[in-house]
């Protein structure tokens, strides 16, 4: 089974690579680029075909490692 | 003193820490590897120190906050023992939960080796009794991500609480926006938990504490550690 | 044996960067068709990487030997004596090509290769260095290949935990297709307990160590000894990922194996990984080797027999075991999360044989597969002798202290220390001197002993002559190395250069390597260990030849101080001191910084190089270190003598008063040229008079020519130049450069 | 307009990361994990509403900033 777990930043916490991002992206001209937020993906293979479980699974790892919550969001989609 | 410095996969100041604190309090510190679960007996300060735990992948320090050890760790925090993370053991302390914020990619998002100047703001710390309120004293830094981070309240609560023990500075003591040289949020270099028993700091102390290294500013950190628990002792 | 593996056929031979002759060359050796995997083994065997064809019978000219030589060339790094049972192991290797294929990886990747090297030898790595030359700044893909090549440098450097102290940057036009990145690493061990490749005794288990196998760079060592045309940027699958943290894991796994004394011989894989490896280890220990590859950890699936044998992987061991040690080396691996595998066994048969799947893959004889490789004696021309130029030949400037501002902001001259803090240079607790001196100073353990560290090479030297060039690279390394108080020991060189089958270019090879010969004879300063990284050029579209690079022996430095607390840096100390020049300046303009960036002239022959000056002004002012007499001292280089000065007071935050140019020369000549063996020392005025006694006595070249002092440069009846604006047009070019706004 | 891209790895690229961050998993007692791979999402912020217009800035970003197409694959999502 394959998943994806996607970890953005809360809103409102600083995010400097976005902001450093944005300013490379202005002086590359690539145009209208208003703000830029960067966040991680994790590709994960599961053994096991127990969708409920692998969701479990997948949410215990977001939390306990994963994402940091006190500034991260996170997703898990069972592809 | 009877220190134990932490030695994760990937740390790699364990060294430079260890031949400090010796340098200070006469001992040899004890090593302890993360898969352990319990301190040395009688262990009465314990250093997460500098390096590049996990190769410092995911985020800096996550992975080495969810080791065994940290349980322990834990554990003599809530008792009161002292606990200083540098560098990535701040990094550490943070994703740990014992110290509040995160330290996020440096501004310029390049890693910078070079001394920078610190403002020590409170003397009446453990962690600080080595130096007088005010002082300036000059550390070199080793990181590329050190940019201090957290929620507008509880930056409030820091400064409110005077928890705010470091803070990057020019070499004469003023706190300005050119030595800020990471983007740390009012120029945070070193932080105490709610107690005052754990610190987590970036700079490295424990390089400069020696002539060779061209400056001994940092003795006064660990010099400052060892009166205190000689007097507690 | 086996047989669904392509046919061999000419294409796929040539594909293989194989000569026709060389393929014959095989045939007669084997007595038959080679499978594809043998020719995978061959191709990576008989490359110029691993079997250095082209340069081999130039290498043996190199002087090796003197008394504290433990290891010469031949093992994976150079080892010297440097007395109380501690040796010193270092090596300097490049990883160019894939370098200028994805910066950041190829940089982190030669690091690791380096550091590798080292520990594999037992010893503990304590500073790395770094030669890196780029094309010129205007080139559009410059900034971006600088921006990842000390990204990557640092990024390995840094996170393994060792500091690096040392080193190069430059710029120039004919790198622009074909950058260069040379990593040193140095390391130190106890002189007894030394490991070497080659295997011993029969029946003796080979053990896999480290990451896992996967498709990286396969191709690879092909790769670096192939020259680059346009398509090369599409060779992106074979690049490498180094992993600076499975490698800090490494080196602490094998220190520790190798303390519980497991160990009978170890070899790391780089380039052409388990090829190489297994066969230098069975060859230099006359015997035989038996792989079965279903034993390697893998990463991918369905890997065969050919890419297992040709991966790049980094991060990799290979260690014939004690085989009563066998548990207690898989417990320490274990403990350090690294994988660990039996994947073989020495034999009798001095046979190569690898197993795959049960069926043989290959079945090669072992020594010959090292040993007949093809050996070239390439036609050379020597480089044609340019003609000297005399200083009334070039152009004065507008004013000496407006060139002195102008050339101290140039990308040749400025500042490094954009590039250099980037690398934690101060970890491990020993820099005694840091980046931005002439030699990096090291504290040897708890000391007092310290160790010198220096890289150098003047390419537009060699280019205009490859012989003095040579000479030159050799000769400012040891001078870097006194300038700073140390005893010079030994080298380790890197040459790059372009295409050998190209006469002009095995020219240049032969002039700077019999160069560096006579110079490393003459200062008693052998070469223990190197590397040569052949076809460095770039196709032109639409041109016949290539174009090369500058020639480029990069030469590693190390010496030894026996108390580091001595050592002199470069900083003018205080006001009132004299400043006094050792050597003898004739104003040589000739390939001069000045000619080229104040004149827009790259012409003329270099300066000589005189040996037994260079010995003679040398030993001199390490004495007047070791005394105590010297309060600053550094060496004259590039930019010539007012650019030291200028690097002195710089460095210091203090002025000077200069006498004017003596008037048998032309005062641009005498403050920009490049004479060589030159050295600029201060002294306490009281010392002056007897200083300068004891100097005619030896024989030495000493002048008195200025007095340290005030905020300014000022040289007598020029305006003075503020030490402050100075300071910040040498810090300025790099940062500003870098962020696009120059 | 709002907009994702996602940077993976080309397969047969060594994850380091990935690799580390497997191991932590099975340390910390998440089941059923075969292997990770990491990757990297940027939320981007863009101003004007010309779908093809976006689509070719943040693919021109893409190549020339946010994936190091020598060893990652990018996928560009208007959201
Ligand atoms: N790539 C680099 N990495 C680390 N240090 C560097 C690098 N390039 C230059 N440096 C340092 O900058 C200083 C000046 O370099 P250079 O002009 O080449 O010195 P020199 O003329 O004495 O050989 C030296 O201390 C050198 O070690
Ligand atoms: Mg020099």
């Amino acid at each position: 089974m394959k998943a994806r777990v996607t970890v953005t930043l809360k809103s409102g916490i600083l995010d400097p690579q976005g902001k450093a991002i944005e300013g490379a992206l202005k002086s590359l001209g690539v145009d209208g680029v208003a703000s830029v937020r960067q966040g991680k993906v994790f590709d994960i293979e599961l053994s096991g075909s127990d969708k409920a479980k692998a969701e479990q699974a997948l949410k215990a790892a977001a939390d306990k490692l994963l994402a940091n919550t006190v500034i991260e969001n996170y997703r898990v989609e069972l592809l | 003193m009877k220190s134990a410095v932490l030695v994760f996969p990937g740390i790699n100041r364990e060294r430079d820490m260890a031949r400090a604190l010796k340098l200070a309090s006469g001992r040899e510190a004890a090593m302890v590897w993360h898969a352990e679960t319990a301190l040395p007996e009688g262990t009465d300060l314990v250093v997460v120190p500098g390096g590049f735990s996990y190769g410092d992948y995911l985020r800096c320090g996550a992975i080495a906050a969810r080791a065994p050890i940290m349980d322990a760790v834990r554990d003599f925090a809530a008792n009161g023992g002292l606990v200083l993370g540098v560098c990535n053991g701040f990094q550490i302390l943070c994703e740990s939960g014992l110290l509040p914020g995160v330290l996020m990619r440096n501004a310029r998002l390049k890693f910078v080796c070079r001394d920078v100047h610190m403002r020590v703001e409170r003397s009446d710390t453990p962690f600080t009794r080595g130096y007088n309120a005010g002082q300036v004293i000059r550390v070199p830094v080793a990181h590329g991500e050190g940019n201090y981070e957290a929620d507008e309240e509880t930056l409030k609560r820091l400064e409110g609480e005077g928890r705010v023990l470091y803070r990057y500075c020019s070499p004469k003591g003023v706190v300005d926006e050119a030595s800020n040289f990471n983007g740390a949020a009012h120029s945070i270099a070193g932080i105490i938990n709610e107690r005052g028993n754990v610190l987590g700091m970036m700079p490295h102390p424990e390089n400069h504490v020696e002539d060779i290294m061209g400056c001994t500013d940092g003795r006064g950190l660990f010099a400052g550690l060892v009166a205190h628990l000689e007097e507690a002792a | 044996m086996q047989t669904n593996e392509p046919k061999i056929t000419a294409e796929l031979v040539a594909s293989h960067g194989l000569k026709p002759d060389e393929y014959e060359r095989i045939l007669k050796l084997i007595g038959r068709e080679p499978t594809f995997t043998e020719l995978g083994i061959f191709s990576a065997m008989w490359n110029e990487h691993c079997s250095y064809k082209s340069s081999r019978i130039h290498l043996k000219g190199l002087p090796t030997k003197a008394p504290w030589v433990i290891q010469g060339p031949g093992e994976n790094a150079g080892v010297i004596d440097i007395g109380d049972g501690q040796a010193v192991v270092f090596k300097m290797e490049s990883h160019n090509h894939p370098s200028y294929i994805e910066p950041y990886q190829g940089a982190t990747t030669g690091v690791g290769g380096i550091l590798r090297d080292v520990f594999t030898m037992g010893a503990r790595p304590i500073a790395c260095l770094n030669a890196l030359s780029f094309g010129a700044p205007e080139h559009p893909k410059t900034r971006h290949l600088v921006s990842g090549v000390v990204a990557g440098v640092g990024g390995y450097g840094n996170s393994f935990g060792v500091p690096t102290v040392g080193g190069q940057v430059r710029f120039h036009t004919r790198y622009d297709g074909n950058i260069l990145v040379n990593a040193m690493a140095v390391g130190l061990a106890d002189a007894d307990k030394i490991f070497y490749a080659a295997a011993s005794g029969v029946n003796m288990p080979i053990v896999y160590l480290g990451s896992k196998t996967g498709r990286d760079g396969i191709h690879g060592a092909s790769m670096a000894s192939a020259e680059f045309d346009d398509a090369s940027e599409e060779k992106r699958p074979t690049v490498q990922v180094g992993d600076p943290f499975a490698e800090k894991l490494l080196l602490e796994a094998c220190l520790e194996i190798m303390a519980a004394d497991c160990v009978i011989a170890i070899q790391d894989m780089g380039a052409a990984g388990l090829t190489c490896s297994a066969v230098e280890m069975g060859a230099k220990g006359d015997l035989g080797v038996d792989l079965d590859l279903d034993a390697v950890p893998t990463r991918e699936t369905g890997m065969s027999a050919y890419e297992m044998m040709l991966s790049e992987s980094q991060e990799r061991m290979l260690m014939v075991l004690k085989p009563e040690k066998e548990k207690e080396a898989e417990a320490i691996f274990r403990k350090w999360g690294l994988d660990f595998a039996v994947v073989g066994r020495t034999t009798p048969s001095k046979r190569f044989r690898v197993k795959h799947g049960g069926a043989v893959m290959a079945d090669l004889p072992i020594k010959e597969l090292g040993d007949q490789a093809p050996v070239y004696d390439r036609p050379h021309v020597a480089s044609p002798a340019l003609a000297v130029i005399a200083a009334r030949e070039v152009k004065a400037p507008m004013s000496i202290p407006a060139a002195l501002e102008k050339l101290i902001a140039t990308p040749e001259l400025c500042s490094r220390r954009w590039v250099w803090e980037q690398y934690d240079h101060v970890i491990l607790g020993n820099t005694v001197q840091r980046p931005g001196g002439d030699a990096a100073v090291v504290r040897v353990e708890d000391g007092p002993k310290g160790l010198a560290l220096t890289v150098d090479v003047t390419p537009r030297y060699c280019d205009a002559d490859p012989f003095e060039g040579g000479k030159q690279a050799v000769a400012e390394a040891w001078r870097n190395i006194t300038a700073v108080g140390g005893r010079p020991l030994a080298i380790t060189d890197n040459l790059n250069f372009g295409n050998p089958e190209r006469p002009e270019i095995m020219g240049q090879f032969v002039g700077c390597l019999k160069g560096i010969s006579q110079a490393s004879r003459a200062l008693d300063f052998p070469v223990v260990s190197g590397n040569v990284s052949l076809y460095n050029e770039t196709r032109i579209p639409g041109e016949q030849l290539g174009r090369g690079i500058l020639p480029t022996p990069s030469i590693g430095g190390v010496g030894v101080l026996d108390d580091f607390s001595k050592s002199a840096t470069l900083a003018f100390k205080g006001a009132g001191e004299a400043i006094l020049l050792i050597g003898d300046t004739q104003g040589w303009l000739g390939q001069s910084v000045y000619l080229r960036d104040i004149c827009g002239r790259e012409e003329g022959a270099p300066p000589p190089v005189d040996l037994a000056a260079e010995q003679r002004n040398g030993d001199a002012v390490r004495g007047m270190i070791r005394s105590g007499t010297a309060t600053a001292a550094h060496d004259v280089a590039d930019g010539g003598l007012l650019i030291a000065l200028a690097e002195m007071a710089i460095a210091g935050g203090i002025g000077g008063q200069l006498l004017p140019a003596p008037s048998a020369i032309m005062p641009h000549a005498y403050w920009f040229g490049e004479d060589q063996a030159r050295y600029i020392v201060t002294v306490p005025a009281a010392q002056v008079g007897p200083v300068l006694a004891k100097m005619k006595e030896a024989g030495v070249p000493c002048t008195r020519i200025g007095t340290t002092g005030g905020d300014t440069i000022a040289i007598a009846g020029e305006a003075p130049l503020s030490v402050a604006a100075l300071q910040a047009g040498f810090e300025h070019w790099f940062p500003a450069y870098m962020s696009g706004a120059n």
